[in-house]
């Protein structure tokens, strides 16, 4: 398979001309780009679109990206020409749009059990730092200088760019033998310095912390807030929250527990909760229902930490979000967390390598052992699946990180763990020759990134 | 009615298939799959109701449907442009809308080449280097130069010159990711909706790491003497930051000729339409500055057949590799908007960019001189040409006659106790002898 | 605005392509390429307006916006079902709505595989044998049926007996294909909107081909007596056949089971909505008359390498192949419809499809006994069960009273000087509460 | 590639119980359906599109068929709620659609020439069907009893099976030694039965009847009625119209012409235009605007044939061949039919095999020559094009009949090009191999017809 670059089809100059509404000191000489009708175009990505995996592709087990099925009616929801309106219009005229937010707002307060929620973050990571900018504003706000964000190990890579993002030092806390929390480890490395400690439950082995109670106490003793990493938040649904387990900060991602498309890299929504304590601290402008009956407005809460998006965020991502958790209600989401653990822990069950921790909930972390985790990746798309994330987190050698999620029946699971184990068996040159059965074959990376070639006219020399 | 759903209609399998997989673990109930101390277990319910689809869509409709059906004539940063069905059909497609950030290359060669095309297409209407494959927004790509002059500048300068009449918006997200390396934003004095290049001059020193202009403006003026600002940076070895949008640049100065070093701004200006602000921050600048770039890079490459393929590449910059030590935060961006962006630009073509780039300027020129007759009404304020928007100003206060715009059905910003702004485009374009007509009705 | 149209937006290549294609072709032109003689030349203009995108979008939008907005309680053999929006979202796929039909089977099993398996469901639905991909609608299916019917009988019979009752469309269609082979249509009467059997067998004698009765009726009514119905045609050697709908089919009794030869009716009751009278005519029948079954029908083979596969099958009935001696003239039917039919019926599954027609028999009943106890209103006529719909007595004139529903919101049918219908699904059901304000206050 | 029948992922009969609100003994006692989760119906179908091909897979260069691209924006356009209303609603509540029918009826009388068209047959050979009732009722209010309809034999296989049902004997027209209509053979077959001609021009051949005048000539001196088969309008767009040619009556396809969808074998519509002599045989109800300025009215033609359809035709495909020709105008409309025009007669120039008749216009009919008309086409699919249409007409030898339309490249007709010389130069033995690369091998469609099992329940014995 192959299609060649939009350029390579057709590449036309046109001139700025004299008939420019513009002065000419105003204006570019002229401008190139491809120049092809309508059912070229159509075919083109049409053609792209057959050499790329989605989800209704096949199963997409990427351990703590967490791809499920996206609904298709919340593409409709989104699409609504309602939905579409002016960041800018006056809060009179857009009380659907304000009720909307709040209701998502209170939705998401429940499900975290947290007291206020923003929407503005338009992913996971600008949560965390809405988040961070949260806890640093808190500290402030207490005339409390604290200068560090404890951060597990083995936590995701986003925790650690963001402290730094936000001017923290960070504190690396090693995991304990168990893949949790060394309680030790963290009672030295939390004092007086700690602005925040950053937490994923269920880690990233799929491991719930089971002393997050003793976690909490031991940061709140030292003063510092605990900050909740939702990415593992659809193997919790309806049977713990956050709030309950002392985070006083926490980010949803909404494409991974309510089914938002990925979008190949985004758009995604990373919705803030906090505590009542830390509401006065959220992103301006907030929504909240007036109470007197006179409907919603947008306020700037009191010591608000300013924005971290140019308006409010991804809304029409998450008026996916709110479509999907109406779908669901209480009974469906708490089910959509029990089959996502089922399913995870049926796959393990199923496979011949070996998956070092447990019990895990949503995913799990199997070890390809003595073959590269990496190649192994590779030669499972030639069984028709995607592989798990690899080579991660570290604690596990040669990780296979495994996240089926609720949306895979047992048929495909069996299908996967098939794809496992014929891998499983293979030696390494054929896992080094792979993938086979791919629009590319193995892609050389390292010459990729030694001579980066950017753009269609990088190309050309 | 119809059918109740007591689970999720998302997660297939019967209770047959539950009972066998259960065997196949060893647990007698999923319940006793969750390691959860009692303590920390919720017993409660979060009280949300479950909907059928029908229902669920009626929810999300009903609410909605209690916003106002008014025109907007409206822009400061958000613009609307009518998308082509076919961006919207073959961004639909679920192998580009539910596929995951390409990180198996080898079976995400179709969005890999739209992204990289994507940044081919900025790479041509900027004549930087390079572009990544998006930011978050406009505001946030704004705030990536900012820490990226910090890591590409030897001055120890910790200064940020933005112009006086920078959307607040952007000038908030700017404060937040300055917050975290210590940088003072500072203003820049504006004459007439664009820069006063003696205003800018005084400003600059040699603590200057960084200069923000835009071009057109938030107010919609087109900047005469964008030169001369690149200039001024380049003399103070500050970073030269433009902000821009794809149909702009396809018709005013060329960025890389007025000495930009960053360009920034909102990509979905072409592919989104209105969408309450969400859009795709644009991202591009020199290849000096290559290794320091936020975001995700498309790149080229070679399968084991020598054949050509696609990749992310220079991910050492990137938070998942580098962490704390990583050109930035930022993981998931708004590349299905990128997507989308570049197919609309091909679907336009070069002769389509250009024309529709100058309607941007032709229909505020004649909307605003179609105001200017209007009785208490004065348009355009600025002695500028201008782009998509402009300024008005009303003898009646601004706010008064904004409100009653949308009684008659528009939308307008208020920029002013007596000033106003307007922005058209091809999409409100046929409402254009409506509004003039409210506009003089109500002014 | 935006960038006019000179020639077709959907013909690619510029004047250069042209060009060289002339040369290769020889020409000097294009014109020169028709070979049209001057008398019969068209020199004249169409008079049709070129638009762009936006303006051909904004012509329909406007055009259509002049309709009233209703909220319709209507059905008589075209009914709204909520459609689930993964219907809407896989049928669009250009795979199966840009493809033909699938003369090349070898690239075409995506779509064969799909119509195989609607087949099936109708075979399961009716009880049949057999089923065909499709036919236009429920009216012309019955057409069919009737020249089927000569086709399969020995008898020298060429009377069709009809319900009294049958919706004018459906007769009219039905005279259209009786009329080539001059059958004639002749009416037994019904009693309490359902088949007067004794009226039957009354109308019944050895002249007759076919007898047709409708499970739903028309009016809604659920027919008691239709095993005595199936009995009489088959003593009488006429062809049974029976109109019904895939909703209707999944609680109603099983039409083999009352003997029906034939059934026709909407497929696309589940699949499309309401489309201004666009359907898909559902057709089943025994083994027995497969051979002269009219329409397409996909069968399961085999490729060069013994896999199973699909292609279309017993082609030779077909016009493409046997001309003037095929069994009917179709060509295309309503294929994607079948496909659209098909996805709905597998989203339901068995329990939503049976959740989804009890519902049927349970809203028409509540709905009718709310309208039984307004005054000046009698509900429903039939002392029938009812499926989705029945009829109401309206004191007044049944026209006033659809006229006042109109402007209060609602759209009914006018069956008689003082009878109106009434069709109530999941798709109307929220509104029920302000139906019965409107009927109470306008009765 | 293969995809398990959705009867053989889930199969589940549900009992129709005693809490049905029906008694026993109206109700059938069970169902048996799949019973499958929306995410795997969204991975069966997804797959099964993949094995599909669609105008925007490549090439579908199937003469007379007239497979050309389907624009994006006409979906939209149907999509409209606006256009979903109830077929039995007042006229007086829809005056947008009916205002919407009259202004289609009058584009399509404008381009066919024809002074009153119908929009409902939902099909071009239900157009044929309803041409020939009227031509019928025409006679018969005459008090003319005709019992033939004569057709040319390169004709449409529909032309020859509407002309019975209608309950006409078909006279065979032999074609003349240059493919066009035998203007003796003509005079010899026409006579006081005959009740109409019907006739495609350009002809199956690509070929325009240079005749016409003649021929509408002789029919009429005859007393019969011209029908013109609108397959190929495509070719004539702006350069000659059926009314003008003598045509009394005819049907448009809209998909060959105004580009809508072909959905795998419809919906598609074929509206018939009539001169003013035949406007009162139309069907009903016919759509008009009121001559008082209020409004557009339903009513039926005087001496109306009835109805083809149980409604008004396919609706929802009309409101696409409108919004296609007001997008194109009169420049558009003309511009593709040269373009259609110049892209058969290239390809033609560019290919190996032998094109025996001509000058042709939109399509060619290229002669395989010894190989096997089908056999080739086979082949043609393993290039990654689809075929043209084989073995018809039967006055070609091996017939190959390609229509490449208007929307086909420069490059994409050379690609075309390329893959018929490829098959023009392999051997026999290649060419019954094939096809190799396809979802399925050659498919025996000799033994599947001979033991027909039409669906999984004939699976299972």
């Amino acid at each position: 398979e192959y299609e060649p670059l939009l350029a390579e089809k057709d590449s036309t100059e046109v001139e700025i001309g004299d008939d420019s509404p513009l002065p000419d000191d105003l204006t570019r000489d002229s401008l190139e780009l491809p120049a092809l009708a309508e059912p070229e175009l159509a075919r083109h990505y049409t053609r792209l679109s057959g050499m790329n995996y989605g989800v209704d592709s096949g199963p997409f087990p990427l351990g703590s990206c967490t791809m499920k099925y996206n609904p298709k009616f919340t593409e409709r929801a989104a699409a609504l020409p309602e939905a579409a309106v002016h960041p800018d219009r006056s809060a009179a005229s857009v009380q659907g749009t304000l009720e909307l937010q709040a209701e998502l707002q209170d939705y998401l307060g429940r499900i975290g059990g947290m007291d206020a929620v923003t929407l503005q973050p338009p992913a996971g990571a600008a949560g965390e730092f809405t988040g961070i900018r949260i806890a640093a504003a808190y500290h402030e706000a207490n005339g409390d200088d604290r200068t560090e964000v404890v951060i597990p190990d083995s936590a995701h890579g986003t925790n650690f760019a963001t402290a730094a993002m936000a001017g923290f030092d960070v504190v690396e806390l090693p995991s304990a033998e168990d893949g949790r929390v060394d309680i030790d480890a963290l009672e030295a490395a939390v004092g007086e310095d700690t602005a925040a400690l950053m937490l994923t439950n269920p880690n990233t082995l799929g491991l719930f912390e089971r002393d997050i109670e003793r976690v909490a106490e031991i940061v709140h003793d030292a003063g510092g807030l605990l900050y909740y990493d939702g990415a593992n938040l659809n193997a919790l649904l309806g049977r713990a929250r956050p709030g309950d387990m002392g985070f006083d900060v926490m980010h949803y991602n909404v494409h991974k527990t309510f089914a938002t498309p990925h979008g190949g890299g985004g758009p995604g929504a990373g919705p803030v909760g906090v505590t009542e304590e830390l509401a006065e601290f959220l992103p301006t402008p907030h929504v909240r229902e007036q109470g007197d009956d006179s409907g919603y407005e947008r306020y700037e809460p009191d010591r608000s930490i300013g924005k971290v998006h140019g308006f409010s965020g991804n809304w029409l991502v998450l008026v996916r979000a709110f479509a999907y958790i109406a779908r669901l209600g209480d009974a469906g989401l708490a089910d959509a967390s029990a089959r996502a653990v089922l399913n995870a822990n049926y796959l393990a069950s199923q496979i011949d390598y070996e998956v070092p921790y447990g019990p895990f909930h949503h995913e799990f972390v199997a070890s390809a052992g003595e073959q590269d985790a990496a190649d192994a990746a590779k030669r499972m798309l030639d069984y028709g699946v995607h592989p798990p994330t690899t080579k991660w987190p570290e604690i596990v050698d040669e990780a296979l990180m495994t996240e089926p999620t609720e949306a895979e029946s047992r048929g495909s699971l069996d299908d996967l763990a098939a794809a496992f184990d014929a891998v499983a068996a293979e030696d390494d040159a054929t896992l080094e020759a792979a993938p086979e059965r791919t629009a590319a074959r193995r892609i050389d990376q390292v010459t990729a990134a030694r001579d980066p070639r950017l753009s269609w006219h990088a190309l050309e020399d | 009615m119809t059918r109740q759903t007591s689970g999720s209609p998302y997660a297939p399998g019967d209770a047959a298939d539950t009972e066998a997989m259960l065997d196949a673990v060893g647990a007698d109930g999923v319940e006793d799959l969750f390691d959860i101390p009692e303590p920390v277990r919720f017993d409660g319910e979060f009280g949300i109701e479950a909907h059928s689809e029908r229902d669920a869509r009626r929810l999300v409709e009903r609410t909605l449907g209690r916003n106002d059906e008014l025109t907007e004539f409206m822009g400061r940063g958000h613009y609307d442009h009518y998308v082509p069905a076919l961006v919207e059909d073959l961004a639909s497609r679920q192998e580009f809308l539910t596929s995951y950030t390409q990180y198996q290359p080898e079976v995400a060669q179709g969005f890999l080449q739209a992204l990289f095309e994507y940044q081919s297409m900025l790479v041509e209407l900027t004549g930087l280097d390079v572009a990544n494959c998006s930011m978050y927004d406009a505001a946030t790509a704004l705030g990536e130069a900012a820490t990226l002059s910090q890591r590409v500048r030897s001055v120890s300068g910790d200064r940020i010159l933005v112009p006086d009449q920078l959307r607040e918006g952007k000038r908030d997200v700017l404060a937040a990711y300055a917050d975290g390396p210590d940088l003072s934003v500072e203003t820049y004095p504006t004459d007439e909706g664009t820069v006063d290049v003696e205003g800018l001059a005084d400003a600059l020193d040699g603590d200057v790491a960084m200069v923000y202009a835009e071009n057109p403006t938030v107010s919609g003026a087109i900047e005469p003497e964008l030169g001369a600002v690149g200039d001024l940076a380049d003399e103070r070895d500050a970073l030269f930051v433009l902000g821009s949008d794809p149909v702009a640049l396809a018709l005013l100065e060329r960025p890389a000729d007025v000495g930009a070093d960053v360009v920034v701004g909102e990509a979905s200006a072409l592919g989104a339409g209105t969408a309450y602000g969400m859009g795709a921050g644009l991202f591009a600048t020199r290849e000096a500055y290559l290794r320091q770039v936020p975001g995700r890079l498309v790149g080229v490459g070679e399968d084991a057949t020598e054949r050509r393929a696609f990749t992310l590449t220079l991910q050492t910059r990137e938070q998942h590799i580098r962490k704390e030590r990583a050109t930035s935060n930022i993981c998931t961006n708004q590349a299905l908007l990128a997507l989308r962006t570049a197919i609309h630009v091909a679907t336009l073509g070069p002769d389509g960019l250009v024309d529709l780039a100058e309607d941007c300027v032709v229909l505020a020129r004649d909307l605003a001189a179609r105001l200017d007759e209007v009785s208490g009404v004065r348009a355009p304020v600025n002695d500028r040409h201008h782009f998509r928007e402009f300024q008005a100003r009303t003898d009646q206060p601004a706010a008064a006659v904004a409100s009653d715009l949308e009684s008659a059905g528009f939308a307008v910003h208020v920029v002013g106790e007596h000033r106003i702004q307007v922005c058209v485009t091809d999409a409100n374009e046929p409402a254009v002898d409506r509004f003039v007509d409210a506009v003089t009705e109500v002014a």
